[in-house]
């Protein structure tokens, strides 16, 4: 494929249903690919493992969230209401007494940056938004949000040869397998 | 996710097998991925039916007259063109706000709640549930935001550094307010939005090329479907689901507040909480059912919105409403059994006084009509399903004015009793705020994937990798158990 | 199906981020400096009808302030000089110099444009009017004026030299000892409390800020901070 | 706004229109925009320098300075456009800018002149309050203290008018001039009734150049007490010596003053005025009133017989037999009004020499010789006594009756009309005064309004208004006191009574008016001055002392000699259903119309019905049922021991409630005239007897619900137009004030009222609490129940108020911190009438706005002190269960220390300060409403609308918006306190314990150090300040409510003064209580429970002081 101007970005395979999609992802795992990805239009349960991913560590990024929010929360009620600008009210202690009242305002600051924590954690982990993409440039992968399956492995990974891949898909079962180039 | 991984330590497994029940269909009549797609994203790419026009058009003109001349004029003129006295200083502003929002609650523990006890009849309601959570909290938003006397110093809410160098009171239950309903709405939208990014880009993916396909392509910020992608958006949507449990049961709570922490006899009691958010939940789904059974019509979605999802609500509806009437009758025990003349009075006054209609109005649509549930054929008759949940809004929007305005007319001091009626300003602004909600809602139907098409396919029993798996699965009933439950379930069998 | 947003917009939700924020930061400071309440502004120096110099009349000719400010330290409000209070003096000294014809105008009823109209000085210093503030509560417990208004005796033409914002009023009012004289001094300014300490040894006090705390402690002085202090 | 002056049927607008009740015509008027410039600009540079200090300091002066702001409340964030200050050019003696002054004032009164202390900023007077100096001080009332209202009143006249066209001072200077060079004019000169030794003095100088002169006196609704005693000859009560008092249909704490009050409040409360002595049931005084309809006399009585004002003279006849005074009279038929006048007699022998009976105004001369000689029998007349006959100086007017017969026998072809009065409106109907008129060649009248006596004279002279004008008068005791302007007149064409009396003794007739040229003082002062040289002495001291003190001591009416007449009584049938009594009564707004323009006194609750802005036929509940007007019989009673009364369910009553209230219309026809008025259920009140408060209805326009006749929409402002029922029209000279055989036709119509309290029962809550000095079966001693006070009600089983969280800050000391000043307050519900005089004084200080009648039906009051008034019956009363007792209770911010409103808040506009008070930043408010609503006391108050700028008073406006006409004028901004911010719309506000007093009194206070330093010789470090030099002494600072009060019924003091204030000694007896105490709000206002002090030997004893104190 080097005649080509145009970058490789890799091979890109069709399946026929999520179980053909789910073996075909185990042997592509076991085969030792790293840049690769199956592309379905919902979740398939499973395919992490199938595909050899770990836990996304989301979750840790959440629970920083909930924490700065919790600490925001605390800092701006204690602060204001205790240290710059005690005021009296309904002879309610203005000392750490008075925490509870800021209880609500703190689960709901908790909450909100964890909130935002996961879309933005979210988006980082998955690089998105990001509107261009190589595979848009297929005919066929505007069927993988419908009711397609795909495999598409791509050419940066070390384990990628233009005939060798090819044929590891044709043999796990790809159809209508297409070299997807980059655009400039 | 399966435990695919198990396979890693197959001495610690052996194989039992017990007697499986059959996987329910959630979707009826065996159709396709494609089929799925297709008659979803039609609602949104085909042209509208003329009933869509029918409902946006008023609506739309009701919102805008209501809502947008009916705060002008508010704006323009003071809070005087409201009925509110000094007296009564709330009536129908704070009710519809705690109507409205509570109305949201249904969106959010459908798609929140029901995600994590995994009841996947949720799929085909969440995201008009979650939509209309949205719509709901935008109507609900605007009575606080609004009833205030100058609106434009509302931002003295927000905790912004000044040169006056002074901050919030926040152990006030309306801070606390605006802070729940501001994340409220923050999250259920961050929800709202990330549960529909697959379904923008299957739309993306179907337009023809042109405005349309760029605004949603930009809106599915370059989804692609890859699993490197689920695998994440999936953790991502677990733990926002399991952020908006307790949140939507805390802002149910913290608007409970604004009247639980006060001293006002019939608003000063601890049951308000607990109460507050089973009366949300109650709302919302009557909300929910009164606008998906018509929508199920006009859209021919009677496959995907099945007898079993409304069966479901219809139920759930039947729960609320008994936890609700209990609350009722036990408020009148505890006010009674006080011993404090003020208490006592609040309630003989709400039960006979000079709101007793709205305490009959909401006794016997909260309390009564959903009993009917108990009888299959009542949840199985959608004009009898259609008649409650209606009654059911009408008797949660009761239940707010009952608690708010006969309690303000009737406090501690008989010189400065006074009744409250609504102007008619009020009253346009509150069907206003229906147009709104409605037009919103219309807004959507058109514009974005009102079934979560992802989470549709995705309850399809060959979306399993393993559907057609014999060589894995030999026998269903087979299932695969750790261990540490050899013991135990060899002693049984 | 082909690409419908080119490849350089992969990169743009990064740089509308980066932008927002700038933008965001910008109108901030905007809103901060233009919305700032005029009453705050440091450094108004509006024109006057007579250019009256502080610098000659306090600093040269050692006027007390009280000369024309005459009921500061028994009223809330500082008053400007009447007419008479300036024609004293100005009819015997410097009469003639053109600089003085409002004053002509307003007090002499032999020169050519007389009109008896008062003077019409541009205000300077200006509270909101949900703010009360009294000038006797503050000159008569060692505020001195020179802590609000800044170096009036070195003033050509007068400013404003403070803030007078809420928040700077609190700053005095939770630590009054920085600004604490002996009621001696509060008109003068050119006091120095070292110099002060030099020529009236005090038992124990060898700072500025300790004779503050000592002031604080003697006169009692414990400023309140909420709101009916000045609003009402 | 010109839709009005279209509307009006005769006169073209503008210029020819003769009242201006538009603030848009006046700001454009060529004599509003020569006032101000006059006033502004120049005013400072017209002051006098030196001399004549008096008079000068009063001109208007120039404000100085945009500190004490005239505007409204402004947004902070605005731009600031280029302000000024200006000085005065030449500064005035004795004005401080920014500092109020003080001058000594009184209030001519036709009962006597009120004392006043008269509070100025810059020159503008805005505050009146009682001259604690005078001996015969005691408060003011509502209309002293709104008096200060109509000074800057919109509706005001400004311009002289001839035949109906406004015209110049020139012209009528003419006319005066013409009339003064006649002296043989057939001149006959109308007086009020008000005594003034100037104008005695004057009109003898008349007497002496008109040959032909004749002099009446004449008000409308002064009484038959005149032609009952000798001429000139006043009756003065002194409470001090009065242990029992009868007040035979008299409201003489109300309308109908027989003497200052003050003394007989001080013996309402057991513990004395200032609460220095043990409770003492026997330092009492004790009240019988018998009457028709509750007055604030009634409500404090100790005994209360409800019978018709007409039956009056029966029982004051029996009461005379009983001491043995033989008269002749129709012996009383029923029983149980023979016991309680047997129970009374003995109690007024054992008192005599100690008692007092006093005869309503409005009685007939029988009846006012009955009580006479009642006085006499007992010795209660003289020295030392507590009636005084007493013989002033103005003798040998005439009355209207007189008038009439002059000019019909044509000795008097001309008139001027001095009285306050308005007779073409108010002159009983018999008169045909617009007749009488048509018959002279000449009417001037000479007032402060365009009513319609203005309308039907040839001339009509502004009149200055009292704070504008010298002049002089006497108490009820006659003691001198002086009249001094604080401002001259706002209008310039506005002249005094003395002003054109003069011009009438001038020899060339030149009318001398307002300030002279080169400043010289109005001829008035120097009328004043000679008349008091007469009296006190010439010489600058005496006088100089007079304007400070305000009047002359030792200066009183000489003793006069009564010798009653006692005529066969002759006793009216009692009134049945068919032919109904009408009694004609003062109005608490408008007394007898003449402050039907003044806002503050309209919307002011009536003490008794409630109502504001209208009057209505008051009818007792079983006659309106028997007349077929209410089908539901409403009874203030409590039916079992927890719930009330009118409804047990706190229903919505027949009339509706709030705005939607309408009152079922009836057509009463009596003396051949017909009224169509609406009804108010009045309980208390005698059966059969209808009560027509008078003063309304005197001009309509098309906005009138009624749709009536707009002919006379000219004759009153904008305040005034629209309120109300004229019943005047239903009156003869025979039957001014009762009229009997009424009939009442039910009508198919209602009207919209607004009433302040709609709800009259305690509803078996233990709010407003009152004991009694007798013994109670169930309760025990006085003791006893002055023990049980604060465990009424709720109360008996309150929790003990327990912090969980202790009010501290970090360092654990107490936040409310304030070692120098605790501020609180004690209201004494035992000497408390309900009289509204705080109420309107806290609306004068507060610059509180008034909201219109529509507002106050929507519950939109502003003011902030809420006058609650319950009514409670005994289940069991036997002497008579339509006798309910009347208890007052003023409410408002009570300050509590743990105040539930603070915490509510989200903005921290509402928090409590170091010294103990709940205070409002009102520009820190965004009005969530929460505050208010979290308020047990419902104590707080919403600006719903702009009404400090839009006009609240022109029909629909405030709902206009911003295109609602503006608030009136320049001139009513005058008026307010500068030191207190105009609340714009959308803020709360409430009581703040006129924080703006405090701040004043603790700021003085604080340069007690300067004078410490300069003594101690010290130099200032060396000072120890303490707390004695900043604390304010003690009970030196009054709030405007309490130093209103006539009934001391208000201290406020600092609690820190410890037993020294009267205050906190209040606080420490036995019948403090805080009113809602079971809920923990801890408040600093407490009150004083009622002490009704009932004679055991009478049939009703055992139900009297019952209203709370059987409440568990």
């Amino acid at each position: 494929m080097s005649t080509t101007r145009k970058r490789v970005y890799g091979y890109l395979a069709e399946f026929s249903s999520a179980s053909t999609l789910y073996k075909a992802a185990e042997q592509i795992r076991d085969a030792g690919f790293q840049k690769w990805d199956c592309y379905s239009p919902y979740p398939i349960h499973g395919l992490d493992g199938a595909m050899g991913l770990k836990r996304s560590i989301l979750p840790w990024f959440v629970f920083c969230g909930g924490c700065a929010g919790l600490a925001t929360a605390f800092a701006l009620a204690y602060v204001t209401q205790v240290e710059i600008y005690p005021t009296i009210v309904q002879a309610k202690p203005a000392n750490i007494f008075t925490v509870p009242a800021f209880f609500p305002i703190m689960f709901e600051l908790t909450i909100l940056f964890s909130g935002f924590a996961t879309l933005f954690g979210l988006l980082g982990l998955i690089q998105l938004p990001r509107l261009n993409h190589p595979l848009f440039a297929s005919k066929q992968f505007h069927r993988a949000t419908d009711d397609g399956f795909f495999i598409a492995i791509e050419a940066r990974d070390p384990k990628f040869s233009p005939q060798g891949t090819r044929d590891l898909l044709e043999n796990i079962g790809g159809k209508q397998i297409e070299l997807v180039e980059e655009e400039d | 996710m399966a435990s695919t991984t198990d396979s890693a330590h197959p001495k610690l497994q052996s194989s039992v097998k017990l007697p499986v029940l059959e996987r329910e269909k959630l979707i009826l009549s065996g159709r396709s991925y494609h089929w799925i797609t297709e008659r979803i994203c039609g609602v949104v790419e085909n042209r509208q039916p003329f009933l869509w026009w029918l409902l946006f058009l008023p609506s739309a003109l009701i919102a805008m007259i209501g809502v947008g001349g009916g705060l002008t004029y508010l704006v323009s003129t003071g809070v005087g063109v409201w009925g509110m006295s000094n007296r009564v200083f709330w009536g129908f502003d704070i009710t519809n706000f705690v109507f409205w929002i509570g109305i949201g609650h249904a969106g959010t523990l459908i798609s929140a709640v029901l995600f994590l006890t995994r009841q996947n009849w949720r799929t085909s309601i969440n995201r008009a549930a979650e939509a209309m959570t949205i719509f709901a909290v935008i109507c609900a938003g605007i009575f606080p935001a609004f009833h205030v006397g100058r609106v434009w110093f509302a931002w003295f809410l927000a905790p912004i550094p000044n040169a006056n160098a002074i901050w919030q009171n926040f152990k006030s239950p309306l801070l606390w307010d605006v802070f729940a309903v501001s994340t409220y709405f923050t999250i259920s939208l961050i929800f709202w939005y990330l549960g529909m990014v697959p379904d923008l880009a299957t739309i993306r993916d179907r337009c023809k090329p042109g405005l349309r396909k760029w605004a949603y392509g930009i809106f599915a910020l370059g989804w692609r479907g890859g699993n490197r992608q689920w695998s994440h958006y999936e953790m991502a949507y677990l733990l926002l689901a399991a952020l908006s449990t307790p949140l939507v049961l805390s802002v149910h709570s913290v608007v409970s507040f604004d009247f639980a922490t006060s001293v006002v006899p019939g608003w000063h009691t601890t049951i308000f909480p607990p109460y507050f958010v089973a009366g949300a939940i109650f709302g919302g789904f009557a909300m929910v059912l009164t606008i998906m059974i018509p929508a199920r019509f006009i859209y021919g979605l009677q496959d995907l919105i099945t007898m079993k999802h409304i069966d479901n609500m219809a139920k759930i509806i039947l729960l609320t409403g008994t936890i609700v009437g209990y609350a009722y009758l036990m408020e009148l025990f505890v006010a009674f059994y006080s011993g404090a003349i003020y208490e006592m009075d609040a309630f003989k006054y709400r039960i006979a006084g000079p709101y007793w209609w709205a305490y009959a109005a909401m006794m016997s649509c909260n309390v009564l009509s959903p009993q009917v549930f108990w009888f299959k054929a009542c949840r199985e008759n959608l004009w009898v399903i259609m008649i409650v949940a209606m009654c059911v809004n009408v008797g949660m929007w009761f239940e707010r004015f009952v608690i708010i305005v006969t309690t303000l007319a009737r406090m501690f001091l008989p010189g400065d009793w006074k009744t409250y009626s609504p102007s008619a300003v009020e009253l346009m602004t509150f069907v206003g705020t229906i147009g709104l909600f409605l037009a919103l809602f219309m807004m959507f139907l058109r514009f974005l994937p009102c079934i979560n098409i992802a989470e549709v396919k995705w309850t399809k029993l060959e979306s399993d990798p393993h559907f057609d798996d014999i060589e894995e699965h030999p026998d269903p009933g087979v299932v695969k158990i750790p261990a540490y439950q050899h013991e135990l379930v060899e002693t049984k069998s | 199906m082909a690409n419908i947003f080119p490849r350089w917009s992969n990169f743009l939700p990064l740089k509308i981020a980066v932008c927002a924020g700038s933008v965001a930061a910008g109108v901030a400071l905007a809103i901060t400096y233009y919305a700032t309440p005029k009453a705050q502004v440091v450094g108004y120096q509006p024109a006057q009808p007579i250019p009256f110099s502080h610098k000659i009349h306090v600093d040269q000719l050692g006027l007390d302030c009280r000369y024309c400010h005459s009921f500061v330290d028994v009223s809330g409000h500082s008053n400007v000089p009447s007419g008479n209070t300036c024609w004293n003096c100005h009819q015997h000294v410097q009469r003639d110099s053109p600089k003085l014809a409002p004053l002509h105008r307003s007090m002499n009823p032999t020169f050519a444009g007389y009109d008896g109209k008062p003077i019409e000085w541009v205000r300077i210093h200006k509270s909101p009017d949900y703010v009360y503030f009294n000038h006797s509560a503050h000159v008569n417990r060692g505020i001195s004026c020179q802590s609000c208004h800044g170096d009036v005796h070195q003033m050509e033409v007068v400013y404003q030299a403070e803030s007078h914002s809420m928040g700077w009023c609190l700053e005095c009012h939770r630590a009054p000892e920085k600004h604490l004289r002996p009621l001696e001094e509060v008109y003068n300014f050119s006091y120095n409390a070292e110099d002060y300490l030099k020529a009236n040894p005090q038992d124990g006090i060898s700072s500025a800020k300790d004779l503050g705390l000592k002031l604080k402690e003697q006169y009692l002085v414990k400023p309140k901070e909420t709101c009916a202090t000045c609003h009402h | 706004m010109s839709k009005r002056i279209l509307n009006h049927p005769s006169i073209p607008a503008d210029e020819t229109t003769v009242s201006w009740r538009s603030q848009g015509q006046l700001e454009d008027s060529a004599s509003f925009r020569q006032w101000l410039e006059r006033e502004f600009p120049q005013g400072a540079a017209e002051m006098a320098d030196g001399e004549d200090v008096e008079t000068s300091r009063r001109s208007f002066l120039k404000l100085m300075g945009a500190s004490t702001a005239l505007a409204g409340f402004g947004m902070a964030s605005c731009r600031r456009p280029e302000a000024y200050l200006v000085p005065y050019t030449k500064a005035p003696e004795w004005v401080i800018p920014g500092k109020a002054t003080y001058y000594a004032s009184s209030m001519p009164r036709p009962h006597g002149a009120t004392p006043l202390v008269v509070t100025t900023f810059e020159g503008r007077p805005t505050k009146v309050a009682p001259n604690h100096l005078h001996p015969d001080a005691g408060g003011t009332d509502a209309f002293a203290q709104a008096s200060v209202l109509d000074l800057y009143s919109p509706s005001r006249s400004r311009r002289v008018i001839h035949q109906k066209k406004v015209t110049s001072v020139a012209e009528l200077e003419k006319a005066i001039a013409a009339l003064a060079a006649d002296s043989s004019a057939k001149l006959g000169i109308v007086y009020g009734t008000d005594v003034s030794p100037t104008r005695v003095r004057l009109t003898e100088e008349l007497k002496k150049k008109f040959s032909a002169a004749k002099f009446y006196q004449y008000e409308a609704l002064t009484g038959d007490v005149a032609s009952a005693l000798p001429d000139g000859v006043k009756l003065a009560a002194n409470f001090s010596h009065a242990d029992r008092i009868l007040a035979l249909d008299c409201d003489f704490v109300g309308d109908d003053c027989q003497g200052p009050t003050a003394a007989f409040f001080d013996r309402r409360k057991p513990e004395g005025r200032d609460y220095t002595t043990a409770p003492d049931a026997a330092s009492m005084n004790r009240l019988y009133v018998v009457e028709g309809a509750f007055t604030v006399t009634g409500g404090m009585a100790d005994h209360r017989l409800r019978i018709a004002p007409s039956q009056v003279a029966g029982i004051a006849a029996a009461v005379a037999q009983g001491l043995g005074i033989a008269i002749s009279a129709p012996a009383l038929s029923d029983e149980k009004h023979l016991a309680w006048v047997a129970a009374l007699v003995e109690d007024l022998k054992e008192n005599a020499g100690k008692s007092l009976v006093l005869a309503g105004s409005r009685q007939p001369a029988a009846v006012q010789q009955i009580a006479v000689a009642i006085n006499q029998a007992l010795g209660n007349i003289g020295e030392g006594k507590p009636l005084a006959a007493l013989q002033s100086e103005a003798i040998g007017l005439g009355s209207l009756a007189q008038l009439r017969d002059d000019v019909q026998s044509g000795a008097i072809d001309s008139l001027l009309l001095l009285t306050p009065a308005n007779p073409i409106y108010d002159a009983p109907a018999d008169f045909q005064l617009s007749e009488l008129f048509s018959k002279l060649k000449l009417v001037i009248h000479h007032g402060m309004r365009t009513d319609a006596t203005a309308h039907a004279a040839t001339w009509h002279v502004p009149a200055a208004h009292y704070l504008e004008s010298w002049s002089d008068a006497r108490t009820s005791s006659g003691v001198y006191t002086v009249v001094q302007p604080m401002i001259l007149p706002l209008y310039p064409d506005c002249i005094s009574e003395f002003e054109l009396l003069l011009a009438l003794l001038a020899t060339d007739g030149k009318l001398l008016f307002g300030e002279g040229k080169d400043g010289a003082a109005s001829p008035a002062y120097d009328a004043v001055r000679a008349t008091f040289s007469a009296i006190g002495g010439a010489g600058d001291e005496v006088w100089k002392q007079l304007l400070r003190d305000g009047f002359f001591a030792g200066s009183t009416y000489a003793a006069a000699s009564l010798t009653p007449a006692l005529g066969a009584i002759v006793v009216p049938a009692a009134p049945t259903t068919s032919a109904l009594e009408v009694v004609f009564a003062t109005d608490s707004s408008v007394y007898d119309g003449r402050w039907i323009d003044n806002g503050w006194l309209q919307e002011a609750p009536d003490p008794i019905t409630k109502a504001t802005w209208d009057n209505a036929a008051l009818i007792a509940p079983a006659t309106a049922e028997a007349l077929g007007i209410t089908q539901e019989l409403r009874v203030p009673e409590p039916k079992t021991k927890f719930v009330g009364v009118e409804g047990k369910y706190a229903k919505v009553g027949p009339d509706g409630e709030g705005e939607h209230r309408t009152q079922r219309m009836i057509e009463i026809s009596v003396n051949g005239k017909s009224l169509k008025i609406p009804v108010l259920v009045s309980f208390g009140q005698a059966e059969n007897v209808i009560v027509i408060p008078l003063g309304y209805g005197q001009g309509f326009d098309a906005d009138d619900e009624l749709k009536r006749d707009t002919s006379k929409s000219g004759h009153v402002g904008l305040v005034g137009v629209n309120t109300g029922f004229d019943a005047y029209p239903l009156r003869t000279s025979a039957s001014a004030y009762i009229a009997t055989g009424a009939t009442v036709k039910v009508l198919d119509q209602r009207y919209s009222m607004a009433l302040t309290q709609e709800h009259h029962a305690m509803y078996g809550r233990a709010l407003a609490r009152e004991i009694s000095t007798m013994v109670d079966k169930n309760k025990g001693s006085f003791e006893e129940q002055l023990a049980d006070v604060p465990k009424q009600g709720n109360d008996s089983h309150a929790p003990p108020n327990i912090y969980l969280y202790k009010p501290e800050d970090t360092k654990g000391e107490p936040l409310i911190n304030d070692k120098l000043h605790q501020w609180a307050m004690s209201i004494d519900l035992s000497s408390c009438t309900g009289c509204n005089a705080c109420l309107v004084a806290c609306q004068a200080e507060n610059n509180i706005p008034i909201v219109g009648k529509k507002q106050v039906a929507a519950g939109r009051e502003m003011h902030w002190i809420r006058m609650d008034r319950y009514y409670a019956t005994q289940a069991d009363n036997t002497f008579d269960a339509g006798n309910p007792e009347l208890v007052p209770q003023p409410v408002a911010c009570v300050h509590c220390e743990s105040a539930p409103c603070e915490t509510v808040c989200p903005v921290n506009a509402t928090i409590h300060s170091e010294d103990g008070l709940n205070v409002m930043a009102y520009n820190r408010c965004i009005g969530t409403r929460y505050c208010a609503n979290n308020c047990p006391y419902k104590a707080r108050r919403f600006n719903y609308f702009d009404y400090n700028k839009r006009n609240p008073l022109i029909a629909k406006n405030l709902y206009k918006g911003p295109f609602g006409v503006k608030q009136v004028g320049e001139a009513p901004h005058l008026q307010r306190n500068p030191n207190v911010s105009v609340r714009m719309r959308g803020v709360m506000e409430k009581c703040t314990y006129c924080v703006q007093r405090l701040k004043d009194a603790v700021i003085r206070q604080k340069r007690g150090q300067k004078q410490g330093v300069l003594e101690s010789g010290k130099p200032s470090p060396a000072f120890q300040v303490t707390e004695t030099t900043l604390r304010i002494p003690v009970d030196s600072v009054k709030v405007a409510c309490q130093d209103a009060c006539v009934a001391g019924a208000i201290t406020f003091g600092n609690l820190l003064d410890k037993e020294k204030s009267a205050m906190a000694r209040s606080k420490e007896i036995a019948r403090n209580y805080d009113l809602l105490h079971y809920i923990g709000t801890r408040p600093r206002t407490s009150y004083l429970a009622r002490v009704k002090n009932p004679n055991p030997k009478m049939p009703d004893a055992a139900f009297v002081g019952k209203a709370t104190v059987h409440m568990v």
